[in-house]
């Protein structure tokens, strides 16, 4: 039997040990390239390794994805797959009642059961307390070992590769062809012929128990999304950025420096840089955070486009340096991928709660542009946008991400080099023998962005410092009305930015009504699904999502005007619903959720039907 | 000669070239005079044009010198000069980089940078003006200041030892390690010379006097009638050689420095001869530290006491980046975004 | 002729050599003692010692004193002393129409005019361009060494005692006893006899000249101001907050430690507290900013008070581990002596645009207290509020001042030791032997405060940390449920604060009306004169002045509601008024200034008569 | 004996009464593990009892020590654990107060706090787990990788210079060095006694397997096979004798070391002496830093390399509280409130 489906959320979970991530990987993958849309949320434990079987050591990796659009992966699963006992203990509150449970049998001797700390005695594969779920026992681990008998293989390789089964039985159940995942054992292992061979055969195998199991007799069908025509991949958060630096800087034909501090969850940053030396980027893994900063602003002096990253205590230590690049009026562009907070907080989960700080976190009035992705694909351009708005109006930006999307995937429809617009930088002019003018470093064009003018260059030899600057010349400054008059200058040329913006679009329902949702980075996909699924139950309920956060659209404040009810959900306490309040008087109110989890829809959607 | 100067030519300039038209504020009588005259002298000497140097540094009397070089400059934050000039360096390796920091600066909030910049090897100058208190917040002792110094932070007297800052930087794998003192320009200019000739961080500590919060820390060093009892200026190849016309020596008792008469008796043969590449010999030169007393006392070393050759970190970094562009290719935009896995829709 | 004055403002400025600061202090005590009030603001060049005779080089001492309340230093001078020629260029502006100018002559000649910047052949004593005041040319340099010519000092050591002469000549405008100096002078110089003497005869050669010079008709006569009664004592700001410290600490039986990296305007409350080590008070010069924090939490967890302070950019660098005071729960008072910015900006000069730092400068959700005061003498009860907040309520609290407070004095009726309230850390119980309770650190009383359990008290055993904490047992834990529930107990326990402060009062003015100026901090004196020249003319305007930044007064909302218009004066581009419009949700208007110096009260007033 | 130990009784406990409740999180097969146990177990040894000892670490895998050892303990933040040491310190001299700290937190953003920590004094002891990798945040390089190192943030390769930790804390002044490892418990337990009898800052580097991220990095010295050739164990007034069954010796040629055969003619009697308390051997000794290779390679020094006496800070700092408070009077509050000029409205 087939039935046709139009998404589907499974979750794969396991011990740290047991290749989750590599199994979800690649169902994904597959997933998109048969033209499905799919978004990912893998889920580390906070251990390096934990003990084996203990409920520290679960990792999981959610993935939905449909034959429609998919903006988050998946507020419930609809299938589990529970490597142990601690895995499916760990999960179940995510499964849905009558999900499916692929539970490996093996995984639920009296051991894991006790680590997974279940009552003595009690199994739950063989109790009745899965009486909600339609249970699948399957011996992985005995059926692995079965299917590599002949490979020479000792026992503790076998059983590496039993997450191989599992992928390849869920391909059966959702009647996938295994040849993504050959291809990629096949490059994996091209060196070690013997391990290529057993995983194969092993992911066979998976695929085979489908068709020979009783147990299940339906396979489900879900067709390709309707997705816009194109090229695709798959890509992370923090890959994306990567190469939207990568793109940007070659845009703008500046080298890319990029240093920084390793810390969860932007360490992966730092890592995908520092593979494409061949680009000729420069990576520094610095000192610490602010060394990192020191050094990127540096780097922007001489004329690269500096970057630095980091989360949320990282950023907190480039807080006075990032004053310092407020005032030199250099590029400079600072990711922050949050994390739980405050201090060390929850390393490997995910919050919005660093938006104040990006606002305000340095001394003195000291503003800079913020901008924030929404999604790992969104991550590319948004980049791209964050570059080029520190090179061409010389200031440093934020740009905000969080560990949900720096983990998460989904499909990305990229583009072609030549086709993103290039990068202007603004130049400074090296002077010419015998030209007396004076170079004035602080002298501005119209938009109110002073010139780059890099050592090496003829006579426009400057110093640039923290001190207040005489407007023009750029000279130490104590002078009273000079004082006022730069720094309203400097927060000027800030909201001069938004004029060189697109305007904020609705990006799905009425352009007037009840309900305005309006959203800033990750939580973009809940809030899509709830606001598609409302509007398909016949509710009036709207959509904007802010990419910039300051300065903020010229036309928001149009916007808001057009909607009874402004609900900003945020993952903290309610950080822009207090900047919207504020700027524009009106009564925006907030939906927060500090779990270091992304919204579910149905939060979403609750949290509408209540206002409406 | 470093990578800037060689490639670059000598446009003939004089110091006064190196002058600014920005008042110079310090204190009179401050040391620092006399070093801003000798560097704008050196970098004439060096034959670089103004537009190839860089001068960063943090915060502090000693770091407003950048607005007094008619170069490139950066008056950056406090402590964390070499941070900027770290990166600068990475992605400039033809400019020619100086850092200018205080004994505060350098030494105190700005430890850490200091000590990573010393391994690194960066091809840098970082010249440490220590006059053994914080000037510009009027007065505070510092890490250089000795115990017991009565300051507004301490008017009971400081109770921390001070770092000796050639031996920080010799454990922090300095290649480069020199002193020097604000008022023997001509000494001053010859090691501002090497630092400047050294490929690598160099670290040149400058005695430097604050007459108005610390006056007369290294007179003993400085002055006429104690000058010549109290330092002991180094060259390379040469026995350890000081005091009046010459009169006294350095020689060495197993490890043991000892101080003999040339003019009763001691010949220079037994000296102790300077080298500048021997990290032991140059760890026993750091460690000369100790007050100068009277004529018991060591003197205390002036000049290069430590030199080694090792890769910079500069040329490392673009070594690396030329070694991958060989190995993979010079980056393709195109290849990179579209990964090693797409598929179409259509 | 004696004429009767209800206040003057008096500048005395000249070049930092001139023992300016000294001879202002000097008539500040004086006047004080006589029962006056006073205000004063000492204003130093950028420089430590510019260049002898130059603009930057000027140091002025700037003091309003009265027979009425004073509540600032004056927003124009009705007297002048200038030093020399640069003195008179640089405050010119200030004075006064038709107000006094007493030159001092030999500070006039071609060399210092020449460093004045006084074009070629003009000497402002000799042409007309003073016409419009009234210009005293006194030979002060001859009429001092004159007045030595028998003290056989050197010519060098009898000009540097010419700043007495003036002091002399002013006590004698305005009719001032030189008892107070004279007793100054005598301890001052009390080892050295020849100085003394020196200093007392030019002082009395002053007073003379002004019996004798025919120039001056005029004495004035400032009668007693109505102070309360009590004992009085002149105080700066960081010597307030020292004394605030000290008397708060020894209230609650703490020891005090204060861990510090000096940094202009905060070193002064270094060295204050460092005077005092008879009262067991540990100071601490730490390597930075981040050692200076981190070291008082550590005494904080010994038990003592842990206090640090900085101004603007090191309080940036305390951001990170200011967010671990808050999530360990554990006493600090963190005070910043706000200066001018961005980055090293204005060090010399006053600013309030650290608000938004001090609130929201941490990664992640970290609420904490925020208080700040509003003029030197207010310093201390502010200060000794800030500590009891941390210890009771165990909580970083930041103490928010400026450099116009800290280097401001005014006289203090200070309070007997008896008097001040006592402070009640929340010391947890040391384990009776045979105990079998389990400690828990984090299980809170009805104020939602936990125990403050000290190392050396047995059995009470626990490990605090950065990472979120269990309920009650302060356990790691990465439940996100439970994350939420302490997000929100973190905001919750420091909102409750208020409900342990006194109501917020109106200051002056009616209850109700058309418009309250609502200020916090160093505004105070300039919005408290301008409302009470207000209300002298007959406008309707009233004051309310926050201490209590956040957790903001109870009460507030119910006191905005009964106002037409809000104004809002800062020294920053509106950072107050931006929570005000957000939590309120009225028009509030704010009132900016950033010129690194004060509110004169007439731009206020000027701003309260265009809203009416 | 510290303070600590001297005033306080021995409460007769075993290494697991310092075992918490909570589960040790570390992989399992860490170095942390052994050097866990070695320090529960050294806690009942030195009679201190639980609640007088501190434990306060960074953040890495390291610093998660506290949460395993009943007593008080701060799990603070990247690097700043001195910091917080200190001002802990200064307050309650009477606690036995330890910091743990890895590579990265102790010497990359913490190098500047562990440097002033040193040339300070405190009565503290350092334990630096180096396993020269950062482990919790999976497997970069730290500043004591090999140049090379092939990591998520050097796929290429590092091209850093490393620290050598203990020329460094030598340099910085530190007044007890010493090195020992996870894999040898005995030798751990003694040198943790040691650092623990130390009156000052003792540095204490523990080479520290790290089996998922740089798995063997130090099995040159802790395997059977090479540990007797690679590995000189110092003893105080003893000889620098190693190799298989004390085979091998070090003697000094000037001021190079050299290696003989005790086998083939050599005599103790020429061999180096081990003293802890001479700084320029110990300079010498934080020399032997080349990686071990073969039979000519010199030897990895473990035990204390220097050590010295000199006043600790905290006592210092209680000295002159007492000081003043002798020549000055206790302080009194309303003398300190009135100051020294006041005057009566009424
Ligand atoms: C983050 C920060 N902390 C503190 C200061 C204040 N500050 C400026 S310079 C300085 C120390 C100056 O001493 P040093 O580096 O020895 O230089 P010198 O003035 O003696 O030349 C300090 C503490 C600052 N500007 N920034
Ligand atoms: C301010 C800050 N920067 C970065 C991090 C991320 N971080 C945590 S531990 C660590 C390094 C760990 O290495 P090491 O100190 O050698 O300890 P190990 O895990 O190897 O024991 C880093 C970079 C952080 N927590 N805080
Ligand atoms: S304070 Fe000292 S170091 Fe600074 S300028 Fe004056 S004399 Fe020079
Ligand atoms: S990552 Fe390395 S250091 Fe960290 S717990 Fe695992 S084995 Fe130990
Ligand atoms: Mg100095
Ligand atoms: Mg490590």
């Amino acid at each position: 039997m087939e039935t046709q489906l139009k998404e589907v959320t499974i979750l794969f979970a396991g011990d740290s040990g047991d290749g989750i991530q590599l199994t979800g990987g690649q169902f994904t993958d597959t997933a998109a390239q048969l033209g499905n849309d799919v978004s990912t949320f893998p889920n580390f434990p906070a251990e390096i390794r934990a003990p084996i079987g203990t409920l520290a050591g679960v990792s999981g990796f959610q993935l939905k994805f449909g034959s429609v659009n998919i903006y988050t992966p998946g507020d419930e699963c609809d299938v589990m797959v529970a490597m142990n006992a601690a895995a499916l203990k760990a999960n179940l509150s995510t499964l849905k009642k009558g999900g499916i449970i692929i539970a490996n049998e093996s995984g639920f001797d009296s051991k894991n059961l006790r680590l997974a700390k279940y009552d003595e005695g009690a199994n739950p594969l063989e109790n009745h307390s899965l009486e909600d779920y339609e249970v699948h026992k399957v011996d992985v681990t005995k059926l692995t070992r079965e299917a590599l008998k002949d490979s020479g293989l000792g026992q503790k390789e076998m059983d590496r590769s039993k997450n191989m089964f599992v992928l390849g039985f869920v391909y059966w159940i959702y009647n996938r062809s295994l040849d993504n995942s050959i291809n990629f054992i096949s490059t994996k292992f091209g060196k070690k012929p013997e391990l290529r061979d057993a995983n194969i055969a092993v992911l066979k195998a998976g695929y085979h128990f489908g068709d020979t199991a009783e147990a299940f007799s339906t396979r489900y069908e879900i067709g390709p999304a309707p997705l816009p025509k194109g090229t695709y991949r798959t890509i992370n958060g923090n890959q994306a950025i990567g190469l939207g630096l990568i793109a940007a800087t070659q845009k703008a034909g500046l080298e890319l420096f990029y240093g920084s501090y390793p810390i969860t969850p932007a360490s992966s940053l730092l890592h995908e840089l520092a593979k494409h030396k061949n680009f000729g980027v420069k990576t520094y893994q610095a000192e610490d955070e602010i060394a990192a900063i020191c050094s990127a602003i540096g780097a922007s002096f001489g004329g690269a486009l500096g970057v630095t990253g980091s989360s949320g205590p990282g950023i907190a230590l480039k807080g006075e340096a990032l004053g310092l690049a407020v005032i030199l009026e250099i590029p400079l562009v600072v990711v922050n991928v949050q994390r739980g907070g405050p201090s060390t907080g929850l390393p490997t989960k995910t919050e919005q709660a660093d938006l104040f700080q990006a606002l305000y976190g340095r001394n003195g009035e000291a503003p800079l542009p913020v901008i924030a992705t929404r999604s790992p694909a969104d991550c590319f351009e948004t980049t791209i946008e964050a570059c080029r708005m520190a090179v061409e109006h010389m200031t440093p930006v934020i740009l905000l991400s969080d560990g949900y999307i720096a983990n998460g995937s989904e499909p990305w429809k990229f583009p072609q080099a030549k086709d993103i617009p290039v990068i202007t930088p603004p130049m400074a002019k090296e002077k010419l023998n015998g030209s007396t003018e004076e170079f004035l470093p602080y002298k501005r064009d119209d938009k109110l962005v002073r010139k780059w003018a890099l050592p090496g260059m003829k006579g426009l030899q400057h110093r640039i410092g923290g001190i207040e600057k005489e407007n023009e010349t750029g000279n130490v400054s104590y002078d009273p009305d000079n004082h006022e008059f730069m720094t309203k200058l400097r927060a000027e040329r800030i909201e001069k930015i938004a004029e060189y913006l697109p305007k904020l679009e609705i990006d799905n329902g009425p352009e007037k009504g009840d309900v305005l949702i309006l959203g800033w980075g990750s939580t973009y996909g809940s809030i899509k699904t709830a606001v598609r699924d409302l509007l398909a139950e016949g509710q009036e309920v709207s959509h904007a999502h802010l990419r910039h956060v300051h300065p903020l659209p010229k036309n928001l404040g149009e916007i808001l005007k057009n909607f009874k009810h402004v609900l900003i959900p945020e993952m903290n306490m309610g950080q822009l619903v207090q900047i919207i309040r504020s700027k524009y008087l009106i009564d925006a109110i907030g939906l927060n959720k500090i779990k270091g989890m992304p919204f579910s829809s149905s939060e979403i959607k609750n949290k509408v039907v209540e206002l409406i | 000669m470093s990578t800037a100067e060689a490639t670059l030519g000598s446009p003939n300039l004089t110091s006064k070239d190196f002058a600014t038209d920005q008042d110079v504020r310090w204190c009179p009588g401050c040391g620092d005079y006399s070093i801003l005259k000798q560097v704008q002298t050196v970098m004439a000497e060096t034959g670089l044009s103004k537009e190839e140097i860089v001068f960063i540094s943090g915060i502090g009397c000693a770091a407003r010198f950048p607005y007094y070089m008619d170069t490139y400059g950066i008056h950056s934050i406090h402590g964390r000069a070499p941070g900027f000039a770290s990166g600068l360096k990475s992605v400039r390796p033809d400019l020619s980089v100086w850092v200018v920091s205080g004994d505060g600066d350098c030494l105190s909030i700005g430890g850490n940078h200091l000590i990573h910049a010393l391994r690194r090897n960066f091809n840098l100058n970082l010249l440490l003006f220590n006059n053994e208190i914080y000037g510009l917040t009027k007065g505070q002792y510092s890490p250089t200041s000795p115990k017991g110094t009565i300051t507004g932070s301490t008017p009971y007297g400081s109770i921390d030892t001070p770092f000796n800052p050639l031996a920080l930087s010799l454990g922090a794998g300095g290649s480069f390690i020199a002193r020097s003192m604000d008022r023997d320009p001509k000494h001053l200019r010859e090691t501002l010379l090497k630092a400047n000739t050294h490929l690598g961080t160099s670290l040149l500590e400058i005695y430097q006097n604050c007459n108005v919060f610390n006056d007369g820390a290294f007179f003993t060093y400085t002055d006429k009638g104690t000058k010549a009892q109290s330092t002991l200026f180094l060259e390379s190849g040469q026995p350890l050689v000081y005091g009046e016309n010459g009169s006294k020596g350095i020689k060495l008792d197993g490890f043991k420095p000892v101080i003999v008469s040339l003019e009763e008796g001691a010949s220079k043969d037994e000296l102790w001869v300077h080298d500048e590449h021997d990290k032991v010999k140059a760890s026993i030169l750091t460690g000369f530290f100790e007050h100068y007393q009277d004529e018991n006392s060591l003197p205390r070393p002036f000049g290069v006491i430590y030199q080694e050759d090792r890769p910079q970190y500069q040329e490392l970094m673009s070594e690396q980046i030329e070694q991958t562009k060989k190995a993979k290719g010079e980056g393709d935009l195109d290849a990179l975004l579209s990964g090693s896995s797409t598929w179409i829709i259509d």
